[in-house]
C-alpha cells in the first residue's frame, strides 16, 4: 500500500470554468418514455429472476426481478404498461437481459409503495428490508450492505460510512445542486442509513468548498457527522481517493473502500434512501444531469429508470455536429455505442461532447484564452475566470516522450505514469509492479496532461491486464471479486 | 581441387567484409581506436597484427595435436606473446619513429582478441593451410578496417595522408579525430553503414 | 491567408503523390503540422486532453532565448544572425533527413537546439564550423540515439562540446569585445580568425572587432575582476547569448512561469552553485573567484536555465532535479577554480546528463520501496 | 598422472622456445635499438646547442664537439671554442623533465653561457594531445624562447599578445601545456644554472 493521501489534496487538477458545465438549480422531468427497457442487472446486482411473462401487465413499481439467492437486488417496472418482450442487448462485451414494457396510459406518476414503509421510525431490520425492496441496494460502488446479499461488503464489517459530496470530474452530476432545500430529506436519510449500519461515529461528509450549502449542512449536521469541504479538484471525487482523504484510511492498491471496511455513498444515494423508507418509493425515478458541450441547456433532469437514453437527450442536442455520448463525465465516461440503450438506476449523468476534428490554423501560437491545460502556456493559466473549452481532439501531435514529467506532477498518487507506459510498451509490465503501477486509481489525468499525447492510461490498462493474463497481478472487485470467490 | 581453392578464397575474403572483425564482430577496439589517427601507424599496426595472427595460427595449426586442451590458453598465449614481442622489438630497431607513436599499442596486440579467437576457433582444429589463410583472411580484415577508419581521421584530424599534405593550408585539424574518441564516432559511423547494407541474419 | 496555404498544401499534396520526389512527404507533413493542428481526437477515456503540445512548448523556448539571441546580435554585431541562421539551415536538414530515413514525423527538438547551440559560441567563430557542430551535435547527440526523446545528452552541449574539442584554439583563445552606439544591428564584424592561427599574437584583428578575453579567463589568466554591472547588463565579451545576465534571467523567468522548466533545477543549480563559490571563495580567493563574480560571468545563468533544465537529457524525478542541481553547481565551480578550463558549466552539466538515469532509479526504488519485495 | 606431466612437459617445452627464440632475437636487435635511442637524444641536444651535423651520422659530430661532464645536479653537456677541451666553453645544455597533460615531458635547453639567453629549445619526450599541445614540438613555438634569459623567470602569456621581454606567447587552446612547460623551465632549471656557475668559476 502506498501513502500519499495528504498530497492527493493539492494535487489533481481544477477544470475551473467549463464550457456547458453551468448546472441551473432546478429539476426538470422528463415525460414518460412510451416504452421502457428495464435490465435485470442493473448496478450493484448480479442478474435477477425474471418475474413476469409475456402480456402481463405491470405497475409502475411492480417487482419484476428479483432473486434472493445471489448478491442482487429487486428491479422493477418504471412505467405502468404491459411486458411487450425481452430483448438482449450487449453492454461491452457482456450480454444483457431486458424487459421491454410498453405503456398503456398517460403521464402517470403514482407508484406501488414499498410494503412497510412510510416513517422514519423504523428498525435496522425494517430500514435493510424496504431498501432492498426498494433496489437501492444496488447504488454505490459497491452496493449498500443490508441483511439481503447486496453489497460484497457485510453489514456488520461496516466501520466508516462516507458520503462522496464532491463533483470535480467535469460534466459529472453536481451532487452538491441535490441538497438545495433538501437538507432535511437529506438528514434523515442519513440518519437512516447509520441506524442501518449500526454506526454512531466515523460518518464523513465530504462537500465543495465553493457549494453554496456548506453553511447550511453544517448546522444541520449532528456532532458525530464530520463536514470536510474540498476544493473543486478531480479526482478527489473518486471513492477511493474520497476514502482516504476524509478517514485517512489506504484503500489497498488496486481495491476499493469496502475492503476496509467503509462504505461510500453519494448524495443522491442518501436522497434515494430518503424516498424509499419515508416515502415508500422504490428505485423508478432518477435524477441524471445532462452536461457537456453537446447539449443546448445543461440541467438536471428526474428520469424513469429505463428510459432509453435517445429519448432522454432528445430536443436537447445542438444540432449539426458529430457527438460522442457518455454516460458518466468527459474524464471516464463511457462511451455510448446504441442511442436505444436504457437509463440504468446507477446512471448519474450523460455527457455529450462534440467530436472536434477541425484543424486549427497555427493552433501553437494561440494566445489560449479558453484552452484547458495543465501547463501555463496558455493565457487561460493567468484568467481564473475565462470559460475554458472543452474538446475531444488531441490538440497536437503524437510524439515521443520527452520526460517532461507533467504526468507525474499532475498524478494524484505519485505515480510515474510515462515509466509504465515504456514499461508496457517494452513488454516488462511486471518490471512496472516495482514502480507503484498496481496504485494506479486510473483517473486518466495523466493521459490529459501528456503534452506528447501518449495515452498513457490506455498504456496502464494494457499492462494491468497484461499482468493479470499472466496471473502476476490480479486485484478483482466489487462483482468481480464475489464471482472469483465463488459467492455469485 | 577447384573446390579446394574456392575453400581458400572463401576463408580469405569472408574477414574483409561480412565477417570484418572489426565492423561485424566489434573485436580488437583498443588498438584500433589508439592507433588509426594516422595512416602509417595503421598499416604497421595492421602488418604487425597480421603476422601475429598468421604466424600464431600456423603455429597452434602445428601444435594443435600436441597442445593438452586444459592449457591450452596459456600455450596460445605464450606463442602469441613471443610474435608479438618480435614484432615490437623489430619496429623498436629498424622504424624507431612509429614505434615511438605506436609502441605501447604493439605490446597490447598480445591482448587482441582476434588472435586469440582465431587460434581457439579455428586454427586449433584445422590443418596449417587453411590456418594460414584464415590467419591472414582476418589480419586482412582489421587492417582494412584499421586503414579505412584512419582514411577519415588523418585528414580530418591533420590534414594529411600517409604523412603528405593532402588538404591545403585553410584546413582546420579537427582535434577530435586526433582523439580516440574520434576514432569511436568514426567507427560507428561504419559500423552504421555496414549493418545498413548487409542486415544481420537472424 | 489561412485559406491560401491550406490550398496550395492541398495543391502540393496532390503533386507529390505523383512525382518522383515521394520521399519528401515528410517535409510536406511536416510544413502542413506546421501551419495546422493535428485532426485526431481521443479514443479512448480520458475523453478531454490537455491544450499543450510538443509544437507549442518548443516555440516557446525559441522566444524564451530570442532576447538573448537579440543581445548577442546587439553585441556581437549582426554576423550572430548569420550564425544562428546556419544553425538552423543545417540542423533541420538533418531532421528532415532522418525523419524520411526513418519514416517519422519530423520532430520539432531540432527548433530548440538549433537556437541554443549558436547562443553558446564565440561571435566570430567561423561560419563552416557552426554547421559542423551543429551538425555532428545531433547526428551523435540525438539521431544515433533514435531521436527526439531517446537522447541521453543535450544536442545543443554536444554540438558545442565537439567544437570544443575539436577547435579549441577558436573556442578559447578568441573573444571580441561588444560594440558601442547602435552596436550590431548595423555593424558586421569579419572573421576574426583562420584555421591556421597558432600561436594568438599573431592573431590578425578584422573590422571593428577587437578581441578581448571572457572575465572568466581574464580571472584565470591575471585575477582581473570585471565590474559586475557590466556583467549584469552584458557589456562584456563572451558567448553571443551568455553576456547578458538580465536578458537570460528574463527568458528563464518566462520558460519557469510557462512551467516548460521546472524551477527546482535552476534553482538548484544557481543556489548550490552560490554556497559553494562563497565557501570556495572563502578558502582560496586566488584561483576562486568572488561569487557575484562568477554568478554573472560565463555560462552559468544560461546554462541553469537553458540548458540543464532540458528535461530529456536530466532527471524526470523531483529529488533527481534537486540532486541534479545542486551536483552541478559543485562540479562548475571546482571545474572553474581548479582545472584548466576558464568555464566549467558546459561540462558539468554533461557529466551529469551520465547519471540523470541513475539518479532517477535511485529516487524512484527509494520512492517506491513498499513494491520491491 | 601421466596427463599432467604431459601438461607441464608442454608447457616448458613451449616456454623454453619461446625464451630461446627471444632471447635471439633480442641479441640481434638490442645494439640497433639501443644506437636509435642514443641518436635521437645526441640529435635533440645538437639541435639545441645550435651545432650542424650530418643527418646520416651525428654520432660524429656529437663525439667532437660535445663534452659530458657531470656534476651532483645532473650532467651539463658542453661545448668548447673550436672543439678544443682547454679553450672556454661556448654552449651549456642539460635536459629538464616534468610531468605534462598525459604523460612525462622532458626537454633539452640549450644556453649561450656568456650572458644566461636560450640559445635552442628542444622537445625531447612528450605525450600532448596531438595537434594541440603537442605542438609545443613546431619550430615557430619553440624559436620564440631563443634569446630568452634563463635566470629570469620566463612567462607564456597565455592572454593577449606577448608583450614582456621575457615573454613568450601560448599555444591557443593548449593552456595547460603550456603552462606546464613554463613551469618546468623556470622550476628546474635553477640548479643546472647553479652548476654552471661553479663550473665557471672553477
Amino acid at each position: 500500500m502506498f501513502s500519499a493521501s495528504k498530497s492527493m489534496v493539492k494535487r489533481g487538477y481544477n477544470f475551473g470554468n467549463l464550457q456547458g458545465a453551468n448546472f441551473s438549480g432546478t429539476v426538470e422531468t422528463l415525460p414518460l418514455p412510451d416504452k421502457v427497457i428495464i435490465p435485470l442487472k442493473q448496478g450493484f446486482s448480479a442478474e435477477t429472476q425474471c418475474l413476469v411473462k409475456k402480456g402481463d401487465k405491470v405497475r409502475r413499481g411492480q417487482i419484476i426481478g428479483r432473486d434472493d439467492h445471489t448478491y442482487s437486488s429487486p428491479v422493477h417496472a418504471s412505467i405502468n404498461g404491459v411486458v411487450e418482450h425481452f430483448e438482449t442487448f450487449m453492454e461491452g462485451h457482456e450480454p444483457h437481459f431486458g424487459v421491454v414494457i410498453r405503456r398503456e396510459h398517460g403521464d402517470e406518476r403514482g407508484f406501488a409503495p414499498i410494503p412497510g414503509a412510510g416513517s422514519p421510525d423504523k428498525t435496522r431490520e425494517d430500514i435493510s428490508e424496504i431498501l432492498y425492496l426498494a433496489g437501492v441496494t444496488a447504488l454505490g460502488s459497491t452496493g449498500i450492505p443490508s441483511f439481503h446479499h447486496t453489497s460484497d461488503i457485510d453489514l456488520k464489517d461496516v466501520k466508516a460510512l462516507v458520503v462522496n459530496g464532491l463533483s470535480a470530474e467535469p460534466f459529472s452530476l453536481p451532487r452538491e445542486l441535490l441538497l438545495s432545500g433538501k437538507i432535511k430529506e437529506f438528514t434523515t436519510g442519513l440518519h437512516l442509513l447509520m441506524k442501518l449500519f449500526d454506526l454512531s461515529e466515523n460518518i464523513h461528509v465530504a462537500l465543495n468548498k465553493e457549494a453554496t450549502v456548506v453553511k447550511e449542512l453544517g448546522n444541520a449536521l449532528k456532532k458525530n457527522i464530520t463536514l470536510h469541504t474540498f476544493e473543486n479538484r478531480y479526482p478527489l471525487d473518486m471513492d477511493e481517493v474520497v476514502t482516504e482523504i476524509t478517514t485517512g484510511k489506504k484503500v489497498p492498491d488496486g481495491g476499493t473502500p469496502s475492503e476496509v471496511g467503509v462504505v461510500v455513498v453519494g448524495i443522491e444515494e442518501i436522497l434515494h434512501v430518503y424516498d424509499a423508507v419515508v416515502l415508500g418509493k422504490p428505485l423508478i425515478d432518477k435524477i441524471i444531469s445532462l452536461g457537456g458541450p453537446g447539449f443546448k441547456n445543461n440541467k438536471l433532469l428526474i428520469v424513469a429508470v429505463g428510459t432509453p437514453i435517445e429519448w432522454a437527450i432528445l430536443g436537447n442536442i445542438e444540432e449539426g455536429m458529430e457527438e460522442r455520448i457518455l454516460v458518466g463525465g468527459a474524464m471516464r465516461g463511457k462511451p455510448v455505442e446504441i442511442a436505444a440503450h436504457p437509463v440504468e438506476r446507477h446512471f448519474s449523468s450523460l455527457t455529450i461532447l462534440e467530436e472536434n476534428r477541425e484543424r486549427e490554423f497555427l493552433y501553437f501560437l494561440k494566445p489560449g484564452f479558453s484552452v484547458l491545460s495543465y501547463s501555463r502556456e496558455f493565457l487561460s493559466a493567468f484568467f481564473k475566470k475565462t470559460v475554458r473549452k472543452a474538446q475531444t481532439n488531441i490538440q497536437g501531435e503524437s510524439r515521443p516522450c520527452i520526460f517532461c514529467s507533467y504526468c507525474e506532477d499532475i498524478c494524484p498518487r505519485r505515480l510515474v505514469p510515462h515509466v509504465y507506459s515504456k514499461m508496457v510498451a517494452f513488454g516488462l509490465a511486471e518490471e512496472a509492479i516495482k514502480y507503484g503501477m498496481e496504485a494506479c486509481i486510473e483517473c486518466g489525468l495523466c493521459s490529459f496532461a501528456c503534452p506528447s499525447k501518449i495515452p498513457l492510461l490506455e498504456n496502464i490498462m494494457k499492462g494491468k491486464k497484461e499482468l493479470e493474463k499472466r496471473g502476476r497481478w490480479s486485484h478483482p472487485i466489487g462483482l468481480q471479486k464475489l464471482e472469483v470467490e465463488g459467492k455469485l | 581441387m577447384a573446390e579446394a581453392t574456392e575453400k581458400g578464397f572463401r576463408l580469405l575474403t569472408r574477414g574483409l567484409i561480412k565477417d570484418n572483425p572489426t565492423f561485424r564482430m566489434v573485436l580488437g577496439i583498443c588498438s584500433t581506436l589508439a592507433v588509426s589517427n594516422r595512416m602509417t601507424n595503421s598499416l604497421a599496426m595492421s602488418l604487425g597484427t597480421t603476422f601475429v595472427i598468421v604466424s600464431s595460427s600456423l603455429s597452434v595449426s602445428l601444435l594443435r595435436n600436441y597442445i593438452p586442451k586444459r592449457v591450452r590458453m596459456a600455450v596460445y598465449t605464450v606463442i602469441i606473446a613471443t610474435f608479438v614481442v618480435c614484432v615490437d622489438l623489430y619496429l623498436k630497431a629498424f622504424y624507431p619513429l612509429i614505434s615511438k607513436q605506436i609502441g605501447p599499442y604493439v605490446g597490447l596486440i598480445i591482448t587482441n582478441c582476434i588472435i586469440m579467437g582465431r587460434c581457439e576457433s579455428f586454427a586449433s582444429g584445422n590443418k596449417p593451410g587453411p590456418s594460414i589463410l584464415d590467419g591472414l583472411g582476418v589480419g586482412m580484415g582489421y587492417s582494412f578496417s584499421l586503414i579505412l577508419i584512419s582514411a577519415i581521421r588523418e585528414p580530418l584530424g591533420f590534414g594529411t595522408m600517409m604523412g603528405y599534405q593532402v588538404l591545403g593550408s585553410w584546413w582546420t585539424p579537427w582535434i577530435l579525430m586526433v582523439m580516440p574518441p574520434g576514432a569511436f564516432l568514426v567507427l560507428g559511423l561504419y559500423i552504421w553503414v555496414l549493418r545498413t547494407i548487409y542486415p544481420e541474419k537472424k | 491567408m489561412k485559406g491560401l496555404i491550406r490550398k496550395s498544401l492541398d495543391l502540393c499534396y496532390g503533386w507529390l503523390e505523383k512525382s518522383p520526389l515521394k520521399p519528401l512527404k515528410p517535409l510536406l507533413n511536416a510544413a502542413d503540422g506546421f501551419f495546422f493542428r493535428g485532426a485526431e481526437v481521443t479514443e479512448a477515456a480520458p475523453h478531454l486532453r490537455d491544450g499543450i503540445n510538443l509544437k507549442r512548448m518548443f516555440i516557446f523556448v525559441v522566444f524564451a532565448a530570442m532576447p538573448s539571441a537579440l543581445a548577442g546580435i546587439y553585441l556581437f554585431g549582426w554576423r550572430a544572425l548569420w550564425v544562428i541562421l546556419i544553425s538552423y539551415v543545417v540542423g533541420l536538414g538533418l531532421e528532415v533527413v532522418f525523419a524520411a530515413v526513418r519514416k517519422e514525423e519530423i520532430s520539432e527538438g531540432a527548433f530548440v537546439t538549433c537556437i541554443l547551440f549558436p547562443l553558446t559560441l564565440p561571435p566570430n567563430i567561423p561560419l563552416w564550423m557552426v554547421g559542423v557542430g551543429i551538425f555532428m551535435g545531433i547526428l551523435f547527440g540525438k539521431e544515433v540515439f533514435g531521436g527526439t526523446g531517446h537522447n541521453i545528452f543535450n544536442p545543443a552541449l554536444v554540438s558545442r562540446i565537439f567544437l570544443y574539442i575539436c577547435f579549441p584554439a577558436v573556442m578559447t583563445g578568441n573573444w571580441i569585445r561588444p560594440m558601442e552606439g547602435w552596436g550590431g544591428f548595423i555593424k558586421y564584424s569579419g572573421d576574426l580568425l583562420s584555421g591556421e592561427t597558432l600561436i594568438s599574437a599573431s592573431l590578425p584583428q578584422a573590422g571593428d572587432a577587437v578581441t578581448a578575453a571572457t572575465p572568466l579567463t581574464d580571472f584565470k589568466a591575471t585575477g582581473e575582476l570585471a565590474p559586475l554591472w557590466d556583467l549584469f547588463w552584458g557589456n562584456v565579451s563572451g558567448s553571443l547569448g551568455e553576456t547578458s545576465a538580465i536578458l537570460i534571467l528574463l527568458g528563464g523567468l518566462f520558460l519557469i512561469i510557462t512551467r516548460i522548466a521546472d524551477w527546482r533545477i535552476p534553482l538548484s543549480y544557481i543556489g548550490s552553485f552560490v554556497i559553494f563559490a562563497f565557501i570556495f571563495h572563502g578558502i582560496n580567493p586566488e584561483k576562486f573567484a568572488p561569487v557575484g563574480f562568477q554568478l554573472l560571468s560565463g555560462g552559468l545563468l544560461f546554462g541553469a536555465f537553458f540548458m540543464a533544465t532540458d528535461p530529456v537529457s536530466g532527471p524526470f524525478t523531483k529529488g533527481g532535479r534537486w540532486f541534479f542541481g545542486i551536483i552541478c553547481g559543485l562540479l562548475t565551480v571546482l571545474i572553474r577554480g581548479v582545472s584548466g578550463y576558464a568555464e566549467g558549466v558546459m561540462f558539468a552539466i554533461l557529466f551529469m546528463n551520465i547519471f540523470s538515469s541513475l539518479i532517477d532509479e535511485l529516487v524512484l526504488s527509494y520512492r517506491y520501496k513498499e513494491f520491491r519485495r | 598422472m601421466k596427463e599432467r606431466l604431459m601438461i607441464a612437459a608442454v608447457l616448458l617445452l613451449v616456454s623454453i622456445a619461446s625464451a630461446l627464440s627471444l632471447a635471439a632475437i633480442n641479441n640481434v636487435s638490442f645494439p640497433v635499438i639501443q644506437r636509435n635511442q642514443e641518436r635521437q637524444f645526441k640529435v635533440a641536444l645538437l639541435k639545441a646547442l645550435e651545432i650542424p651535423f650530418d643527418s646520416e651520422m651525428p654520432e660524429k659530430a656529437y663525439n667532437i664537439q660535445i663534452e659530458e661532464k657531470s656534476t651532483e645536479e645532473g650532467t651539463l653537456y658542453l661545448t668548447h671554442e673550436d672543439n678544443q677541451k682547454d679553450l672556454p666553453v661556448t654552449g651549456v645544455a642539460f635536459m629538464l623533465k616534468g610531468a605534462g597533460f598525459w604523460g612525462p615531458l622532458s626537454l633539452i635547453v640549450g644556453l649561450d653561457p656568456a650572458d644566461m639567453s636560450i640559445r635552442g629549445l628542444e622537445i625531447f619526450e612528450q605525450e600532448e594531445t596531438p595537434g594541440l599541445g603537442a605542438r609545443i614540438e613546431e619550430k615557430a613555438f619553440r624559436d620564440q624562447f631563443k634569446g630568452k634569459q634563463i635566470e629570469k623567470k620566463i612567462i607564456v602569456q597565455i592572454k593577449g599578445a606577448a608583450t614582456g621581454p621575457n615573454d613568450v606567447s601560448a599555444i591557443t587552446g593548449a593552456t595547460i601545456t603550456s603552462k606546464t612547460l613554463e613551469k618546468i623551465i623556470n622550476e628546474t632549471s635553477r640548479p643546472y644554472i647553479e652548476a654552471m656557475r661553479s663550473l665557471n668559476n672553477g
